[in-house]
């Protein structure tokens, strides 16, 4: 199993590489739909990933990672900024290149519940891909989506039901299952489990890291709940509107996050330990801006409690080496934050 | 919204044109010639060649088009090949009788619906609910002459409590009340009908917005069921009920030729089946663009409406 | 890259006697049988559907049960109900009963075959410019506000002279006029559908646009289009008797349910005559009330919200 | 409680029932007025010079004596006392504009033929190019004038024909472009009228409302206003039986329809008339598509004429034989009939040699439903001696086009005839304008042109006899049937019923209790 | 011992097509004044069923089947809908999970803030309005003013979960149920509203049924914790207790598969399984079909039972499952 370490991998080419992405949404009025104005759902973002690895994906809701997930996948045109994928420029395929292309790209949806035509029965979801983009006929399609039943711990004798017989986390599986039957090499997980119960997210999350280990597949994994991000991830990249403002390898961003915005984001998430409430913790305050006027300079400066008037007017880089950081001031790298600092009983 | 109802209205225009030159084709496809339908037997071929000359029909299509068109850039329809008034009078006599019985039909209509229909949603599928059911679909399915002759017999004739037709009384001064009793019969004749369905789409709309968490939220704050249903539920109910308030206006507005004729109540419906019955091009074009022009002045008027209704609803 | 990837995957035993050879049939129904098994539940429903196949039947059957040839004038006209008669006879004594039983063919279909035309076109047309949107959407916007702005009678009146008279072309004019609402209908259904997660599964899943929309989305849109279709179903059968006004109904002395009420419609009839008018108001209502409760029985048995309790 | 305008219907005021809409009130354009609406109305306020109130039979109205000695120059003296309601007189004048107007190529006229006898006419019937006057037409003085015929005339057709002619004010009309003739607000508002009421208003386009010209010059009426509703036919029938009308108007212009006339003679407060007319209706064929005599016989011999009249109108219309209806003058009552013999049609069919397979098309113009239920008799009628009828509903100018193009096979229609025998002229002549059949018949022309050119009423008779025979047995068009003329009115008014001939000559002496 | 709400043997069913269904099945629990309860346990186990019980808002096919519901000393189940109106939204008031949903979206904020503040306080227009404002700046909104005659459309989700909050505070509420009140918002929005119920039990002494199933915010949260396992009361002790020691093996399995950020990388550990259909309830413990414990003797109902100091548990191996 492929770790983190990717600096110290020379040589290994980058399965997916992102640059300058770009989605603006443009607000549009009226019966002309003239376009007022632009929601930079995500604006301005490279990443790397390596075969085999897992990089996470965190920020607050509306922060765009959603839809920096469908960008990678096609599935909203970008605005600017390049997809590579395979060493291949996904912009400049042709409608059936893409088309191909899908079988080795794929993704699993936050909510299994929308995610899956409540009018088709599970056979006809798992094959209908596998007739399309693998030219199975219909007995082996059956016959691979029966195994696939099988991997994700379904019985093939449920291939028969409709969704809506299945318990979430059983949709959720079908979900992974569908997206696995195309044997991709990556997978953009969206949120795979915060629309399921507690006791059901651990049962998908060890399915994806156990599919991880056999197909050797390499995950984008979003999500906003830090701890199964945490589980599942090699790097973590903390994003705040549209941007990515923090990227580092798991241990250390937890360890010593840079990023005031990631700081808070660990101060804030409850320690499921009654021991380790906070008696006096730094919550944010305010209100996320909108994405359709972000603040001018770091995006962060109006909840910022560290913000100074450089903030205010220039934007800061996504620099560093193995832990990069987009801020004027990160907090220092030896002061290890967070973690129970302040506990109490 | 000024300048949004402004573009509206300008991305109207085109559609307007489209509208009067596929009409203008249709009106010289149909058949039947204005002047020949003129058999009265006395009438010579040298004379209908005369009527003709004076009616200008014996342009080709295209210039006859583009004069009609010349001519309503300055506001004048043409005029009438049959009583030779200007369509715009003709039009402007007919408008306000149509308006109030449309008006008192929608209102009516609307006024029996919608309780019916709230009361249907708050008590689904119960008795009155199934029985209000049928009623409303035995209001869709009964021929409007029919209803029309009925009331007529029972209340004109029988009981004799109601005017049978006109707009007035026969040579009466024509006060208010006047008017009043001889609008009864023609409006509930039409409002039966707009009744009917308009029953079925508030409570299904009704029926949806009850099981939205916001009325729980109203529940919770002890408020009565009476407002939770009347104020919370009914101002989100009536937001799809609008649309289909302004897919009823243009027909009602150009469709109830029926209930006009069997009332006499002179409208916009009796004249267009005048106007197509005697081949009257100026004045079909001037009703069927009226007609065009109130299809798009009602979906102007429902997604106003909308805003209106609906906060989240902006145009700008 | 793929083919060593299948290598790994480690196909597990299958029994193949849990599948069918076309790997259909499963532990579980079908969508139509469970849709069909909810609908038998469904007491109203059921009743339209029984007393629609009534009709249907007697449509069909016509020639079979009428006891008089429905065109022929025999005996007293506009006579009262008798053992012969059972419903009377109509203004030129013709059977009342037998012009009722074949009436049931032309407006049944009128009713059932117009509604379906347009309601297909108008769902493929609304589905289309959902979908595609841009200005394929804006396209066809503006067709159907000028196609909803026409002078209805105009249209009938130039598709006389075009198409000629008879049953096959009431049903299209009806299904000209028709498909409008329908399509704004089904785009409004469609642009929101477009958006659910399940279409973009689709996409992600390198599906292709016509099997995305034809496929997925308009299953999911039956519901309010039903709705439609069957109160369009009762306003054919209704506009179909207002045509023949302009000469474009079924020509006489084709009966139909329509034509038969608005020959009926004279003080005489209404006061002294009831069996020219009752039994096809009757029928009409009937027929309205039963294809309504079928509608909404369809509409319950396949909403998803409703497959979830 | 009946309602108010029954209770308030005093001895003062009638109100009548008609169907169709008057447009305007223009006596020169009848068709612009939207015809017989109009005309039933207009007759109230706008005289004729003389007026046909029964067969054969004309009182002066307008005119005080209407004379001839040679049947080619005849001279009027208008009524001394006759005014118009702003008081001026109606003078010779006024005569002379009326006829110049008509005659003018420019104006869009239906009366051109009624002074189609007037000499100095063209083949068109207007006036030559140039010329401004009708050179026949002499003012004496005031009140006097002569006119004078191209050839010697029946007189009765002169005053048949002048019955049409109503007479319009020249000091209104005098400055007036005759090809904008319609467009004057006059025709809308007419209120220089010479009639025995004058025009109050036309309320909403749903009533007329008259009131007593109190300076009539026959003296004035004694019912103070008229009211002319324009309703459905069907609301006629409850709106007598409610009391809210006082009559209908008949013929064309407010019927009673067929089937309900039977509930109408039942009502209590009506005494009820039929009365014959000279119109008919008929089944038009296109003699192209049938050329063969036989074939026509056939179809004529295989419709069961007396079921339609028997059943389908009962007491309300009769049997018609051929060109002249039965109330006709010149109508010969040995004319051929056509009985119902089926099998002498197929006998016919098989002699012509007819393709039986083929498919013939019977238009039947909407709007008159007994006439459409006549249709569908006819039509099994045809089906049961092995014909294929399919039959065609159609709105009236559909049908008119496809009569005008000669595009139908058979139509059912209608037609009427002025009292004059040369009537028919105008259907069965080869040129006709409304010959839709196609006729040609060399000999049918020849004694339209001997009638014409007849004044002798005896000799005319014969030549019309063996005209009408003559079209009876080629059958161009077979007649059907007649309707009457039903009338409903109010016992408590004391006056003739609602027919359009004679009815407005004595309206000014009708009462009411 | 005064209890503020006493529930006993709480039994909710609804009525649906295929029959009855009953989420709620014998549930008790009392709640003190100004103490904080938090209910926890999986999608569908009746958390929520058993919050509307309390206020009867089960909606029209719902209803109370057995129990009672006392609050303070009155049981609310024997009141009809109009008495019962005089305590909604007074005495106890709720927030709901979904604040996206929760506001009408055609009236202003405003307007729904000072309905129950003129129903129940009977205070006139503009008293309820100046009411309503202080309210807003109290759940910190510095610019109440404005917010008042915004549609909800306009607030994020934090901003009108605040005014739910706001809503719920109006008329000083003696209990405050809160279902779910920050599952739809982000981490840090639910840190802010976390601290604002904390700000207004220590202020107002309010009590608090918290209703969730993040066992980090019943870390934060809670004086004691009830359980719930389809429908039923599983286990119920001092939060410390039962995250010290849980006894269920529901309890325990919940707590093991939740993965940390405080700890450092382990394996999670899952509950096989799911949960039960209401349609379909197993006989006897209900968690047997999932539960690593299961014996012969779980085919038999286990009845709740109090093993130490306020832990009350509902499993014959109770002991087991702790150690
Ligand atoms: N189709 C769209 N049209 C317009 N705006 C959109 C669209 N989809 C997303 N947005 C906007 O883009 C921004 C980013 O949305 P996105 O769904 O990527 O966020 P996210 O980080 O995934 O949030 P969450 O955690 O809630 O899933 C939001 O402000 C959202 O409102
Ligand atoms: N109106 C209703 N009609 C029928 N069944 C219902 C209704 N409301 C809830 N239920 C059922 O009651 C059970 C418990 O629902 P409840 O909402 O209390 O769960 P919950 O514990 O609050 O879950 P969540 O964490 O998802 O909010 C569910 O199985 C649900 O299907
Ligand atoms: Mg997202
Ligand atoms: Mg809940």
């Amino acid at each position: 199993m492929l770790t983190t370490k990717i600096d110290e991998t020379p040589g290994l080419k980058p399965l997916l590489q992102l640059e300058g992405i770009k989605k603006y949404y443009p607000i549009k009025k009226g019966v002309f739909s003239r376009t007022v104005g632009h929601i930079k759902a995500v604006d301005g973002i490279d990443l790397d990933v390596y075969p085999g690895e897992t990089v996470g994906l965190v920020g607050e809701s509306g922060c765009g990672k959603s839809t920096l997930g469908r960008s990678i996948l096609k599935l909203e045109d970008l605005t600017e900024g390049s997809v590579m994928f395979q060493g291949r420029n996904l912009a400049q395929l042709t409608q059936s290149q893409m088309r191909s292309m899908r079988s080795d790209l794929q993704m699993i949806f936050q909510d299994p519940y929308s995610s899956l035509n409540p009018r088709k029965r599970i056979v006809e979801l798992l094959t209908e891909p596998l007739k399309v983009l693998s030219g199975l006929n219909d007995a082996e399609a059956v016959k691979r989506a029966s195994e696939l039943m099988e991997i994700v711990g379904l019985s093939p004798q449920s291939l028969g039901k409709y969704p809506h017989e299945f318990s979430g986390g059983q949709r959720q599986r079908i979900g992974i299952a569908r997206a696995v039957g195309l044997r991709p090499r990556l997978i953009v997980c969206d949120e795979p489990v915060s629309a399921l119960d507690v006791s059901i997210q651990a049962q998908i999350l060890n399915l994806l890291k156990e599919l991880q280990r056999s197909f050797r597949l390499t995950y984008l994994f979003i999500g906003h709940g830090l701890g199964s991000v945490k589980y599942m991830s090699d790097r973590i990249a903390v994003m705040y509107l549209g941007k990515i403002v923090e990227l580092a390898p798991t241990k250390r961003l937890f360890a010593m996050p840079r990023h005031p915005y990631t700081n808070a984001l660990l101060e804030a998430y409850p320690v499921p330990n009654p021991r380790l409430r906070y008696a006096d913790r730094t919550v944010l305050t305010g209100d996320v801006p909108s994405p359709a006027s972000p603040p001018a300079g770091c995006r962060f400066h109006t909840r910022c409690k560290v913000a100074q008037s450089i903030c205010r007017e220039r934007e800061p880089m996504l620099t560093g080496g193995e832990h990069l950081v987009a801020c004027h001031f990160p907090l220092a790298e030896e002061t290890p934050q967070s973690m129970g600092g302040t506990a109490c009983g | 919204m000024v300048n949004y109802i402004v573009r509206r209205i300008m991305i109207a225009i085109p559609v307007l044109l489209g509208v009067t030159f596929l009409n203008f084709i249709l009106i010289n496809l149909a058949p039947g010639d204005p002047v020949d339908m003129y058999v009265n037997p006395d009438v010579s071929e040298a004379d209908k060649q005369v009527r003709r000359e004076a009616l200008g029909l014996n342009d080709p299509f295209m210039i006859r088009y583009v004069k009609w068109l010349a001519n309503l850039v300055q506001g004048d329809l043409g005029h009438s090949f049959s009583s030779f008034q200007p369509v715009v009078q003709l039009i402007g006599e007919r408008l306000m009788p149509t308006l109030i019985l449309m008006g008192c039909a929608i209102a009516f209509g609307y006024l029996i619906s919608i309780p019916i229909g709230i009361y249907c949603a708050v008590k689904a599928n119960s008795k009155f609910d199934y029985f209000m059911s049928a009623g409303s679909f035995l209001g869709v399915s009964i021929p409007s002459f029919f209803l029309g002759l009925g009331l007529i017999y029972v209340f004109g004739v029988m009981v004799g409590i109601l005017p049978t037709g006109g707009m007035n009384t026969v040579g009466g001064d024509g006060g208010f009340w006047d008017q009043a009793l001889h609008l009864v019969l023609p409006t509930v004749t039409l409002g039966t009908s707009i009744a009917g369905g308009m029953v079925r789409y508030v409570r299904s709309s009704v029926l949806e917005v009850l099981n939205q968490d916001y009325l729980r939220t109203a529940r919770a704050k002890g408020i009565r069921e009476f407002f939770v249903v009347n104020k919370h539920a009914l101002k989100n109910a009536l937001i799809p009920v609008i649309t289909i308030a302004g897919l009823d206006i243009p027909i009602l507005i150009g469709g109830a030729v029926i209930t006009e004729s069997i009332f006499q109540w002179n409208g916009m419906g009796q004249l267009t089946i005048q106007a197509i019955l005697s081949r009257d091009f100026p004045l079909l074009m001037g009703v069927n663009m009226l007609a065009a022009l109130t299809v798009l002045a009602a979906n102007l008027w429902s997604d106003v409406m909308y805003a209106v209704v609906d906060p989240r609803i902006k145009y700008s | 890259m793929s083919m060593d990837l299948q290598k790994e995957m480690t196909a597990p035993e299958v029994i193949p006697a849990l599948l069918s050879p076309k790997g259909e049939v499963f532990e579980s129904d079908s969508y139509a049988k469970m849709v069909a098994s909810r609908f038998l539940k469904h007491k109203m429903a059921v009743a339209g559907l029984v007393s629609f196949v009534v009709l249907v039947l007697t449509g069909i059957f016509a020639p079979l049960i009428a006891p008089y040839d429905p065109n022929a004038i025999g005996g007293a006209f506009s006579a009262a109900p008798s053992a012969q008669h059972w419903l009377g006879t109509d203004q030129v004594g013709r059977d009342v009963l037998s012009r009722l039983i074949y009436a049931t063919r032309v407006s049944l279909s009128v009713g059932v075959l117009a509604v379906a035309i347009y309601v297909i076109v108008g769902t493929i047309i609304g589905a289309v410019a959902g979908y595609l949107g841009g200005w394929v959407d804006m396209v066809i916007n503006r067709v159907i506000d000028v196609v909803m702005s026409f002078p209805t009678l105009m249209v009938i009146l130039v598709l006389v002279t075009v198409l000629g008279t008879g049953l096959s072309n009431i049903i299209i004019v009806l299904a000209l006029l028709g498909w409008p609402p329908v399509a704004r209908l089904v785009r409004g259904s469609v642009l929101s559908l477009r958006q659910t997660e399940f279409v973009k599964a689709g996409v992600a899943l390198g599906l292709s646009t016509p099997r995305l929309i034809f496929g997925h989305i308009l299953p999911n849109a039956m519901g309010p289009i039903l709705v439609n279709a069957t109160f369009g179903a009762a306003a054919a059968i209704l506009s179909e008797s207002s045509l023949s006004f302009l000469g474009m109904g079924v020509q006489p002395p084709t009966a139909s349910w329509g034509n038969m009420l608005g020959a009926a419609q004279s003080i005489t009839a209404l006061t002294s005559q009831p069996w020219l008018w009752i039994p096809p108001g009757l029928v009409i209502i009937i027929s309205v009330l039963s294809i309504n409760f079928i509608g909404d029985g369809i509409r319950d048995a396949m909403d998803p919200k409703k497959l979830n309790v | 409680s009946k309602p108010k305008e029954a209770s308030q219907a005093s001895a003062s005021q009638l109100t009548v029932g008609i169907t169709n809409p008057p447009l305007m009130f223009n006596p020169i354009d009848s068709d612009g007025s939207g015809s017989s609406g109009a005309v039933f109305t207009y007759r109230y306020f706008f005289d004729s010079l003389v007026k046909t109130v029964g067969p054969l039979e004309y009182k002066m109205m307008l005119a005080e004596s209407f004379k001839t000695s040679d049947n080619q120059t005849f001279s009027i003296a208008i009524h001394p006392k006759a005014n118009w309601t702003d008081g001026k007189p109606v003078t010779a004048q006024d005569v002379e504009f009326t006829l110049n107007l008509i005659a003018s190529p420019k104006t869009v006229t239906t009366q051109r033929s009624a002074i189609f006898a007037l000499a100095g006419l063209n083949e068109k019937g207007m006036l030559p190019e140039g010329e401004t006057k009708l050179s026949s037409v002499k003012v004496v003085d005031d009140k006097h004038l002569e006119i004078k015929t191209s050839k010697p005339v029946d007189p009765n057709l002169i005053y048949e024909r002048f019955s049409d002619v109503l007479i319009v004010p020249k000091h209104i009309l005098e400055n007036v472009d005759p090809a904008q003739l319609n467009q004057q607000s006059f025709w809308r508002n007419p209120n220089v009228t010479s009639g025995a009421y004058k025009f109050v208003k036309y309320e909403n386009k749903s009533y007329v409302e008259l009131a007593a010209n109190e300076s009539y010059y026959r003296g004035a009426p004694k019912i103070q206003k008229v009211f002319i509703k324009i309703m459905p036919a069907a609301n006629i029938v409850a709106q007598l039986q409610s009391g809210e009308l006082d009559m209908n108007a008949a013929q064309g212009t407010g019927n009673i329809p067929a089937s309900e006339w039977k509930t109408v003679k039942t009502f209590p407060n009506l005494r009820t008339e039929e009365q014959p007319t000279r119109r008919y209706n008929s089944v038009e064929i296109n003699t192209e598509r049938f050329p063969d005599k036989r074939v026509r016989q056939a179809l004529a011999y295989a419709i069961d004429r007396k079921m339609i009249v028997d059943q389908l109108m009962p007491s309300a219309g009769e049997l018609q034989n051929g060109p002249y209806s039965n109330s006709h003058p010149y109508h010969d009552k040995n004319v051929k009939s056509y009985g119902y013999e089926p099998e002498k049609a197929k006998q016919l069919l098989k002699e012509a040699g007819f393709d039986m397979n083929k498919t013939i098309e019977l238009i039947v113009p909407t709007g008159d439903k007994t006439r459409e239920m006549a249709g569908n008799i006819i039509q099994q009628n045809f089906q049961a001696i092995g014909l294929k009828v399919k039959q065609v509903n159609f709105d009236f100018p559909t049908t008119v086009s496809r009569l005008v193009k000669g595009d139908f096979d058979l139509a059912l229609s209608s037609f009427g005839s002025i009292m004059d025998p040369d009537g028919p002229a105008n259907v069965y002549r080869s040129t006709a304008a409304l010959n839709d059949m196609r006729f040609k018949n060399k000999r049918v022309d020849e004694l339209f042109n001997l009638g014409m050119n007849e004044t002798d009423k005896e000799k005319r008779f014969t030549i019309y006899s063996e005209l009408q025979n003559m079209i009876q047995e080629e059958v161009p068009l077979i007649t059907i049937f007649s309707e009457y003329n039903l009338m409903a009115v109010a016992k408590s008014v004391d006056g003739k019923g609602g027919v359009m001939d004679g009815m407005h000559y004595d309206v000014n002496g009708w009462t009411r209790k | 011992m005064n209890h503020l709400l006493e529930v006993r043997h709480l039994k909710t069913s609804y009525r649906t097509e295929q029959g009855e269904v009953t989420p709620v099945d014998d549930v008790s629990f009392t709640l003190k004044e100004g103490e904080t309860l938090c209910i926890v346990g999986e999608s569908g186990c009746g958390k929520s069923v058993t919050s509307l019980s309390i206020l009867r808002l089960l909606g029209r096919n719902g209803y109370m089947n057995n129990g009672s519901i006392v609050f303070q000393g009155k049981d609310l189940a024997s009141l009809s809908d109009r008495e019962l109106n005089a305590y909604r939204g007074k005495d106890i008031a709720m927030v709901f999970q979904d604040p996206m949903s929760s506001l009408n979206p055609v009236y202003t904020i405003g307007n729904q803030l000072t309905e129950p503040i003129r129903l129940h306080l009977r205070l006139g227009r503009k008293e309820a309005w100046n009411h309503a404002v202080r309210l807003l700046k109290e759940v910190g909104f510095p610019r109440a003013e404005g917010v008042m005659d915004q549609y909800p459309h306009t607030l994020s989700g934090g901003m009108k979960q605040r005014v739910m909050i706001a809503m719920a505070l109006a008329c000083n509420p003696k209990l405050l149920v809160a279902d779910e009140p920050t599952t739809a918002l982000d981490v840090t929005i639910q840190a802010q509203i976390l601290d604002l119920m904390k700000k207004i039990r220590s202020e107002h002494g309010t009590a608090i049924m918290l209703i969730t199933h993040d066992l980090g915010v019943v870390a934060e949260m809670a004086d004691r914790v009830m359980v719930m396992y389809a429908g039923q009361v599983v286990e119920e002790a001092e939060v410390q207790e039962l995250f010290d020691r849980p006894m269920h093996p529901y309890t325990a399995g919940l707590m093991q598969s939740i993965p940390h950020i405080e700890i450092e990388d382990e394996e999670l550990q899952s509950i096989p399984g799911a949960v039960p259909s209401l349609r379909d309830m197993p006989q006897g413990c209900r968690y047997q079909a999932r539960c690593p414990l299961a014996a012969e003797r779980c085919m038999e109902a286990p009845p709740l039972k109090e093993t130490g100091k306020g832990h009350m548990v509902r499993c014959w191996f109770a002991e087991e499952a702790s150690a």
